[in-house]
């Protein structure tokens, strides 16, 4: 009657959805702020050249 | 913010003729629609004919015209029934009789009837002036009219807007043409990236200078 | 507010002008929705099922659909040689360019709508007679709440590559509302019932149509702007 | 530029720890704190976190609503981007919301899906919301994406209580599946199982405003290295 493996799975996908989520945040942010220094440095070089 | 103009600044009295030169993306067209009050600027400030273009104020559009190279017109109906259209659009009285004179005007009497799929890019430009020009705009804006145009077509267009600009019509135009602009206009300007980077009288420019100085800014 | 309404018939005018002579949207929309009647004909075992029951649900699966596809059809036309642009530079007030499109997007949907209650009443056999004057109002409160949302969404998803495909996508969970309502009250008119037993219907439906044309005035200016 | 940007990260760092806090507190009392419920058993834990996910989710599309007056109002980038990052919140637990529901629903249910009224407009509510997240990966003009999406988002968010109310007279003729509705909230509610409930629900609205300060980042971080492009092009 307790269905534990519903009550197991149910938190997987909660808990588990939150986290990649999050993960994906960091992931895209790390990815743009490595854009932007690489953009950044690109045009200290220009304006230096 | 991304801006497509950077400190335009200008004024044109009554009755001048300006032609801005530019490459594609130098904001000229973004320069036009907002004149037209077809799009609201992010900041600055825009009178057209004693109204804010800035403020989408419908008295604007009764005061002018705009030709692009879209014709604007309406390919499954005839050249009579678009301008009747559009002369009802303008409140105009007399719709019918309006489109006609102005049909003749750009002598299209002939194909009055025809479907406007069946015009060729001449006669296409022709009609778009006559809806232009329909309700007698104080100022005409041409967005590059001389795009696909055939020779005898372009100085056909060339002589109707004389015409317009003899009637003491403000008239500004955007273009890569040098030759054409230099000849048809008493103000000539060249906008790079967003600004413009030269705005004279045309007294003042000598036309292979200007053709190189031109190039120059192009790089 | 005489040349408001003089620019609202003008764009109503013009569009049938336009019908009169290609007469693709109308036979392609009556062909579709056809088709999908059709369809639905011989994916659905009619014998087993109540026909007052399931046929107004295929009645409007088919009115939505072809419904749609006049939508789509008919910001083309104002997208073909920047007419859209056109209209914008005449002194026309955006909601007046709304209203003449809506309510054009809404005078085909209802002929088409005329023209497919006969099929339908032949195709499933049912009694339209019985009740024809509710039948009518309930299609029309629908047919409107349709083309109010269809005609901002469509003129919004006509400036997209991909305006085929969002349309639809934007449009179909927006209505679910008009689609059960009007479902339920065209299911209950054919079995007899009379409107004043589902009036909750007619004003959910109502609301609908109000709130979506009360959207659309408040909303069309950011649409239109190029 | 180190200094401006000090004040926003100290505060984000204190709603880190304050969301940390909240979430392992709501976990505590959902898996220790609250006694089992009788007629359903443990599988009835799953509503901790079901109920405040669904809430999360609706409350970011009310956000994206308001963000979207403001924005159509105001002309400013940043309601566009409150909006953005809102909607796309919301549709992460409105599919949270849509998976822990049928895996609640079958063993108490004995089927996966019911076309239950709260159900079904969960679902219409989220292919609502990715429609409008769709739409601005469709536009390439950045000032219509945002106008074009604010109206979506003001459309769908007045559509809620219509389908709400169609959804649930849709199936009046069929027996009402029991649910612990947000009727019943409180009323046939045990104490600790409120306090529970409620404990949850202020962990996830936390979380809600954690992860909108993230994703914001991430947009501003994207326009500003659009700006540079821009001015790179220009300096050329």
């Amino acid at each position: 009657m307790d269905h534990l493996g519903f009550l197991f799975a149910a938190n997987v996908f909660v808990w588990g959805g939150i986290l990649l989520y999050i993960f994906t945040l960091k992931k895209r942010q790390q990815a743009l702020r490595k854009d932007l220094e690489l953009l950044k440095a690109s045009l200290n070089k220009d304006s230096e050249s | 913010m991304l801006r497509a103009l950077d400190g335009v600044s200008f004024d044109l009295s009554p009755g001048a003729f300006l032609t801005i030169f530019g490459a594609n993306g130098a904001g000229k067209t973004t320069l036009l629609n907002i004149l037209s009050g077809l799009t609201r600027p992010t900041s600055g400030t825009a009178i057209v004919a004693g109204h804010d273009a800035t403020r989408g104020d419908p008295h604007l559009m009764k005061k002018i015209g705009v030709i692009s190279h879209a014709s604007c017109l309406y390919a499954d109906l005839s050249p009579l029934e678009n301008l009747v259209f559009y002369a009802r659009m303008y409140g105009l009285e007399d719709p019918e009789d309006t489109a006609v004179k102005a049909i003749e005007r750009v002598g299209l009497k002939a194909r009055i009837h025809d479907r406007v799929r069946t015009f060729s890019r001449g006669m296409l430009q022709r009609l778009s002036i006559a809806r232009a020009t329909l309700h007698d705009p104080e100022v005409l804006f041409l967005d590059e009219p001389f795009t696909g145009l055939d020779p005898r077509a372009s100085s056909q267009l060339k002589e109707y807007l004389r015409a317009l600009h003899t009637g003491h019509r403000t008239i500004l135009m955007t273009t890569h043409d040098i030759s054409c602009g230099l000849e048809m206009s008493d103000r000539v300007a060249v906008q790079v990236k967003g600004r413009f980077a030269f705005l004279e009288h045309i007294d003042n420019v000598e036309k292979n200078g200007f053709e190189k100085m031109y190039l120059e800014m192009m790089g | 507010m005489r040349q408001y309404l003089n620019q609202v018939t003008a764009i109503i005018w013009k569009d049938f002008a336009v019908e009169l002579k290609t007469r693709e949207l109308f036979s392609t929309m009556f062909v579709f929705a056809v088709l999908v009647i059709l369809i639905f004909v011989f994916t659905v075992d009619l014998s087993i099922v109540n026909v007052n029951e399931v046929g107004p649900g295929i009645l409007w699966v088919a009115f939505l659909f072809s419904g749609t596809i006049g939508l789509n059809r008919s910001f083309m036309l104002e997208k073909e040689n920047g007419c859209l642009q056109g209209l914008m530079l005449t002194p026309i007030d955006r909601t007046a360019l709304y209203f003449g499109k809506m309510l054009s997007n809404l005078a085909f949907l209802l002929i088409m709508e005329a023209l497919l209650l006969p099929l339908f009443m032949v195709f499933f056999n049912v009694d339209l007679f019985r009740n024809l004057g509710s039948l009518l109002l309930v299609i029309l409160i629908g047919t409107v709440g349709f083309c109010a949302l269809g005609t901002l969404l469509s003129s919004l998803a006509g400036h997209l590559k991909t305006r085929d495909i969002m349309l639809p996508i934007l449009l179909y969970p927006l209505i679910v509302p008009i689609a059960i309502g009007a479902v339920r009250m065209t299911s209950k008119v054919l079995m007899g019932e009379p409107l004043s037993e589902m009036w909750n219907w007619v004003g959910l439906t109502l609301s609908f149509d109000i709130i979506y044309i009360g959207v659309s005035i408040m909303t069309i200016d950011h649409v239109l702007e190029e | 530029m180190n200094e401006e940007t000090s004040a926003p990260e100290e505060s984000g760092h204190v709603l880190f720890w304050l969301t940390c806090a909240g979430l392992a507190t709501a976990l505590w009392a959902i898996f220790l704190f609250v006694p089992t419920e009788k007629t359903e058993g443990a599988v009835q834990r799953i509503m901790y976190f079901h109920i405040p996910s669904a809430w999360l989710a609706f409350f970011a599309f009310f956000i994206v609503f308001v963000s979207s007056i403001l924005f159509l109002w105001k002309k400013d980038r940043e309601w566009d981007i409150y909006a953005q990052s809102s909607a796309e919140i919301g549709v992460v637990f409105c599919s949270l919301v849509l998976i822990t529901g049928p895996i609640w629903a079958k063993p108490i249910w004995g089927a996966w899906w019911v076309w239950d009224a709260r159900l079904t407009s969960t679902l219409i509510l989220w292919l609502i919301y990715v429609a409008y997240l769709m739409l601005r990966g469709h536009v390439e003009s950045g000032s219509a994406r945002a106008r074009y999406a604010a109206v979506v988002g003001i459309a769908g968010f007045l559509d809620i209580p219509l389908i709400h109310f169609s959804v649930l007279w849709w199936r009046t003729f069929h027996p009402k599946p029991k649910i612990i509705s947000a009727e019943g909230l409180g009323t046939g509610m045990d104490t600790t199982m409120l306090v529970t409930l409620l404990l949850s629900l202020g962990a996830f609205t936390l979380l809600y405003f954690l992860l909108l300060g993230q994703r914001i980042e991430i947009e501003k971080t994207k326009d500003e290295i659009d700006h540079l492009k821009k001015e790179r092009l220009y300096s050329h």
